[in-house]
């Protein structure tokens, strides 16, 4: 299991729960898994998450492996200059 | 409207082209004798990219009409290497890495060369100062002031 | 991505030799956008809104249309129906409408109709045959007024899912986030300070306009030359707007005149296009500096509340920030980035962030370095340089007591890595700009800075030649030298001279697809692709060699340019260099190349912290910055030069925003000073020369341990510089730019 | 739009005369160019001066004072050995204007009949006590330089007249002229405030004085009562300080993207000063 740290504004949408508990061993899975907990969670992740896995901070890859007891948390996605 | 004939003279050869009367030397430069090294970065004279020298005298190409131009002697960018031996300070802003863009460089270059050609010794805040119609956006200056001034240090060796 | 055979000792790495587009860049012969043309070439101009916001009636271009001069005349109906989303989700159309306006002109500036003519004149002069019907509607331009219950509406339904209920259809999207319990931390407090800011829009202000030469006929396929940050964006975005297949649009970069961020999407680039498609002939336009400014994309302005609790001995127990940025008529404005940036230097038990993303009548917003950061940045570390004030305490201590490091959980929530923050504090602390006396008049003032950095998309080809010389592909423009860098790269990967590999950028068509050059990404992610291909290349070429020995490819290695045995047991050979591989290759299996296609993870955060010495001048509020040093990570500097010209950029870009950048709005809604004469960007004479130390705290997510450098050097300087204006003048500046009509008027409040 | 080069400013008189439409005379063209590319102004008829003989001359006439050709650029302004020994308030107000570039090409005449009340060589020539030679269809008159621009854009000038010569009076003993702007930057600025100050003196006192302000009214200003401040004294604080005051007084300006009412009120007394203290130091033949 994966505890998931939402940002606060995403509270509204988990029924108060900032830390969600979900089943995935990658971040795709992960984001599937998220949608499946709490479906209102598919607006902001059509809007675009970045995650950040153990503090490296995957921008957008569904690939990504996340390891037994990592810290995770879903961040909105970055954009650059 | 009809177009005006225009004999000039750019980094010593003899040209001629056809204009309208609204164009500018930048203009003419670009688009007739195709060459692009001069910039239109903001056609008001404020940017400095457009930069050449008419008769010897450093000006903007931008405000500058083509028609004007009649009978002068202009030079470009183009015109700062000899064949295929750089002038100084196109070799000095290479090493400089007195440039990013690049966009701005043509610009100062013919403006740091009539820089030195009145004043072979000129202090950081000379150079500042005549080039302080030359914007660049990238560098903040520090690059391109300090090339400027160690080509003029060797030029003056050399001289 | 595995984080295999780190390296830190190099040979290339860190040599400073001379960019390969140097000599085409001193002679005039680079070409840029504006540079090319094309046979039959037509000359396309853009017929732009005079009104902040109206709706379109009618739009008659018959006039137009009937003069000799005029081969094609677009407005929105040229462009395909792309479907409208809410918030970020529906880009296209969003970029759609903003390239061409719709049923609404939306800013001043907003193009709503395009042609294309037998020459320049011809073009701009028959605009003036266009006639356009206006209903003239309210329009709002200042963030604040643009939230308030009774501003005009700039479009309903923007709004996506983040927004709460009861907010003004213009605020469009909304981020909350933090840990702790704020209000519990500032009751701990010694002293707590609360204070708003406001910093006004500037532009990144690259000197080269935007330009574009487009072909397309009538069977879909298309060519596109044209300045940009990305050509693959442009391909995409372009094909959608334009209904083809992106495929069959083959989009190819030219040099570009800086972008900054600006250059990442598109403005000019699909009606070029369209107007090609209907005259059936390359049509090429070339932005003024006027619809430079008017018409593409500036900054966000900002509102900021900012609420600091601080012990008497530095220790900060609470941060709170509210930032509302207006991005323009579109959603976009980066208050989520401010937001998460603001507070992230610092290891906080409490914090709070709330970010607006807010639309008003001005042009839709893009990306400026660091997007967000820098005013986000102004806001927190005035209000700390206030406190350090009040209690008496050194800047750089109170920085260096609540610096964030390896296993601090951020203010954006998750732990770091490793990084350097409190490496450039303590070299700050240590340089000798920090102890030096001071004149009367003069102030000083610090800030640090955080960014992101980015990966992205990335794909890299590199293919060897007979001779031993390597040809690198990569798809990011260069935009400060990087192709000097990716050769420096190739060459410490393969062991051949830097000399002997040339840099392409290639097509859309030449390589697989590339985000754009953003994030401060190309060294880190077209850096590590680089690294990867090359790395793919010598597998080969030890497979070679193993061949040739007759040896198994395992019992091969590379050492200096050289296939050689990995141990005695392998055999007992000479080193075969990199050329007498290539040399045969054609019969030995045939060409050598490697390539990488991927999107990097890990491209590391990273802090910048800036020290600055400004001097006022107290009866007419103009400010002089004397001294300015840059202090900033960056991992590992490949090519040292480039990232002491990325800092300096960096800086100057910050002064000219501190002091006097701004976008002015007239009552009327449109932009008072749309040419570089009233939007002062500093001048050579402005700046001092700008010092800087490079800090190297290797990424852990790159081969190299490179950081992206691009970005965070404008985040500390706007709150550095008010640091120490303010310092200077014994008042607190809460407005940039720190123009001197603000400065005099502070001075008189004050007094 | 059609454009002529006479060479005389008979000729161009006589053109400027029978043309239609709007008329621009081309001596500098950064003014000219700058509206023509913004298209603010697409003159009709544009009419180049510069091939007229004599336009670059700059002359020391017999009785010491100057006549300058219309199309006598800053850069050439700047170069002359004994120009700016004589003014250097006037040498150094049109070398404020632009870069290095637009020195080049940049003139008096043109800097005066754009009409601006920000130009920087006005205020400087206004306190010189500077005049025009005008032709036009009824030959030659002398006008002073405050008398040229009549509001915004605006002159004086009526239809077929043309600028042919600036008259710099003699400088004469004990006098000395400065001029002083403020801008944000270091350079390339309009002037958000503009002082041109001109003192004679007798000793330490003054006895001649004219102080003119520019970009704090419709047009830029000779302020009578500046003058009254600092006449018969030593330039002491308190003369200082009633210059000032008057500076202030005199200012009607406009909050516009470049300054506030506020701020040009305020810095015109500033500069008032110390463009006062500049030209009183030469004045008295002090290095200034």
């Amino acid at each position: 299991m994966v505890e998931v740290h939402l940002w606060s504004g995403l509270r509204s949408l988990t029924g108060g729960q900032q830390v969600v508990e979900v089943k995935a061993k990658t971040t795709g899975e992960l984001l599937r898994a998220l949608v499946h907990a709490h479906p209102q969670l598919q607006a902001p992740i059509d809007a675009g998450v970045s995650i950040a896995i153990d503090g490296r901070v995957i921008a957008t890859g569904l690939t990504e492996p996340i390891p037994e007891g990592s810290e995770v948390y879903l961040m909105q996605r970055l954009r650059g200059g | 409207m009809s177009k005006l004939h225009v004999s000039t003279t750019v980094n010593g050869d003899a040209v001629e082209y056809l204009c309208d009367p609204r164009e500018t030397l930048l203009d003419c430069l670009r688009d007739k004798l195709n060459l692009t090294g001069a910039k239109e970065g903001c056609g008001t004279g404020d940017c400095g990219a457009c930069s050449v020298t008419v008769d010897g005298r450093l000006v903007c190409s931008c405000l500058m009409l083509g028609v004007e131009a009649e009978g002068k002697q202009i030079a470009t960018v183009e015109g700062i290497a000899e064949g295929d031996v750089l002038h100084p300070l196109q070799q000095k802003m290479i090493e400089y890495a007195a440039l990013q863009c690049g966009i701005c460089t043509p610009g100062i270059l013919v403006a740091a060369k009539s820089l030195l050609e009145k004043n072979p010794n000129p202090t950081e805040e000379e150079t500042r100062y005549w080039l302080a119609g030359n914007l660049c956006r990238c560098t903040g200056y520090d690059k391109i002031i300090r090339a400027v001034m160690d080509t003029a240090a060797e030029l003056r060796e050399a001289s | 991505m595995a984080l295999d055979d780190r390296k830190s000792d190099f040979t290339f790495v860190g040599t400073r030799p001379n960019r390969p587009d140097g000599l085409d860049k001193v002679t005039g012969r680079a070409k840029f956008g504006a540079d090319i043309s094309a046979p039959g070439m037509l000359h396309g101009a853009v017929l732009r809104s005079p009104h902040a916001h109206a709706r379109i009636v009618k739009i008659d271009t018959s006039k137009a249309e009937a003069h000799k001069d005029v081969k094609a005349v677009v407005t929105r109906a040229d462009f395909a129906e792309v479907p409208f989303k809410p918030g970020l989700e529906g880009e296209f159309w969003n970029v759609l409408e903003n390239v061409m306006a719709g049923e609404k002109a939306l800013y001043d500036g907003h193009a709503v109709a395009a042609i294309a003519a037998s020459s320049a004149l011809a073009a701009r002069d028959a605009l003036k045959l266009i006639e356009v019907e206006y209903d003239v509607l309210s329009h709002v331009t200042d963030v604040d007024k643009a939230m308030a219950p009774d501003a005009p509406v700039i479009r309903e339904g923007a709004a996506d899912y983040s927004v709460p209920e009861g907010m003004h259809p213009n605020v469009v999207r909304y981020h909350e986030s933090g840990h702790g319990d704020v209000e519990a931390g500032f009751s701990e407090a010694d002293l707590v300070t609360e204070d708003s800011f406001v910093t006004e829009a500037t532009h990144q202000g690259y000197i080269e306009p935007h330009a574009c030469l487009g072909m397309l006929g009538n069977d879909g396929k298309g060519e596109l030359w044209c300045t940009t940050q990305g050509h693959w964006i442009a391909q995409k975005t372009c094909a959608a707007l334009l209904g083809i297949e992106t495929s069959q649009l083959r989009v190819t970069a030219s040099e570009i005149g800086g972008g900054f961020g600006g250059k990442t999407t598109v403005f000019i680039e699909p009606v070029a296009l369209a107007l090609s498609r209907k005259a059936n002939r390359p049509v090429k336009i070339v932005m003024t500096r006027s619809e430079v400014f008017r018409a593409t994309g500036p900054t966000s302005s900002a509102s900021m509340d900012i609420k600091i609790g601080m012990k008497k001995d530095g220790t900060i127990t609470a941060a709170q920030g509210v930032f509302r940025l207006q991005g323009g008529a579109f959603p976009g404005a980066p208050g989520d980035m401010t937001a998460m940036c603001a507070f992230a230097p610092y290891n906080l038990t409490n914090v709070k962030q709330i970010g607006y993303d807010v639309m008003s009548n001005r042009p839709k917003q893009a990306a400026y370095r660091a997007p967000g950061a820098p005013m986000g940045a102004f806001a927190v570390e005035s209000v700390i340089d206030e406190l350090c004030n009040k209690l008496g305490l050194d800047p750089v201590d109170v920085r260096l007591k609540n610096a964030a490091h390896e296993g601090t959980k951020a203010s954006y929530g998750p732990t770091y890595e490793r990084i350097g923050l409190v490496e450039t504090l303590e070299a700050a602390k240590a340089h000798p700009h920090y102890t030096a006396p001071l004149k009367p008049g003069q102030g000083r003032g610090i800030s640090c800075g955080f960014w992101f950095n980015h990966g992205g998309e990335t794909s890299v080809s590199l293919a060897l030649s007979e001779d031993g010389s390597a040809q690198l592909m990569v798809g990011t423009p260069d935009i400060g030298g990087s192709r000097a860098s990716m050769a420096l790269m190739a060459a410490e990967v393969l062991g051949i001279p830097y000399e002997n590999i040339r840099v392409t950028v290639a097509d859309t068509a030449s390589l697989g697809y590339n985000d754009v050059s953003h994030g401060s990404r190309v060294t880190y992610a077209s850096g590590l692709a680089t690294i990867k291909a090359a790395k793919h290349a010598v597998e080969r070429l030890c497979e070679r060699a193993a061949t040739k020995w007759g040896i198994p490819t395992d019992a091969v290695k590379w050492e200096d340019g050289c296939a050689v045995p990995s141990g005695p047991n392998a055999g007992d050979f000479d080193p075969m260099p990199l050329a007498d591989i290539t040399a045969d290759m054609g019969s030995t299996g045939g060409p050598i190349s490697g390539h990488f296609e991927a999107t990097p993870e890990g491209a590391g955060v990273s802090f910048g912290t800036h020290i600055v010495d400004a001097e006022v001048d107290p009866e007419t509020g103009k400010t002089c910055v004397t001294r300015y040093t840059v202090i900033q990570d960056a991992g590992k500097a490949i090519h040292p030069t480039y990232v002491e010209g990325q800092y300096q950029g960096g800086a100057a870009q910050g002064i000219g925003w501190a002091l006097n950048e701004e976008y002015v709005y007239g009552e009327d809604g449109r932009l008072q000073n749309s040419i570089f004469l009233d939007y002062r960007i500093p001048v050579a004479s402005d700046l001092p020369m700008i010092d800087t130390v490079i800090v190297e705290v290797p990424n852990p997510g790159h081969p190299f341990g490179v950081r992206g450098v691009g970005e965070t050097g404008i985040v500390p300087p706007l709150a550095a510089i008010a640091n120490a204006v303010s310092n200077a003048a014994g008042v607190r500046m809460k407005q940039l730019p720190m123009s001197p009509p603000r400065i005099l008027a502070a001075l008189k409040g004050n007094g | 739009m059609n454009y002529h080069s006479p060479a005389s400013f008979a000729e161009a008189s006589a053109l400027a005369a029978n043309a239609t439409g709007i008329t621009r005379f081309l001596a500098g063209g950064t003014d000219v160019l700058v509206q023509l590319r913004s298209e603010l102004v697409t003159p009709d008829t544009l009419i180049d001066i510069k091939k007229i003989n004599g336009v670059h001359d700059i002359t020391r006439n017999a009785d010491g004072s100057w006549t300058l050709g219309v199309a006598t650029t800053g850069a050439e302004m700047s170069e002359h050995p004994e120009l700016g020994k004589d003014w250097p308030g006037v040498v150094e107000a049109m070398d404020l204007i632009g870069s290095t570039q637009v020195q080049g090409r940049a003139t008096l005449t043109g800097n005066l009949c754009n009409g601006s009340p920000a130009a920087d060589s006005v205020p400087a020539m206004v306190a010189a006590g500077v005049t025009v030679t005008v032709t036009g269809p009824d030959g030659m008159r002398e006008v002073a330089v405050e008398d040229i621009p009549t509001g915004p854009g605006k002159t004086s000038l009526t239809k077929g007249e043309v600028v042919s010569a600036v008259n710099i009076p003699a400088r004469g003993d004990n006098a000395g002229d400065a001029y002083l702007r403020f801008i944000p930057r270091t350079e390339m600025d309009i002037a958000v405030v503009g002082v041109g100050v001109d003192l004679r003196l007798d000793g330490d006192t003054i006895t001649e004085a004219r102080v003119a302000l520019g970009a704090v009214a419709p047009t830029v200003l000779l302020v009578e009562d500046c003058a009254k401040a600092i006449l018969g004294s030593t330039l002491d604080d308190a003369a200082l300080d009633a210059l000032a005051a008057a500076a202030s007084a005199a200012c009607n300006p406009i909050d516009d993207k470049r300054g506030t009412i506020e701020f040009r009120t305020e810095v015109a007394g500033v500069l008032a000063k110390r463009a006062a203290k500049i030209a009183y130091a030469r004045a008295k033949g002090e290095n200034a």
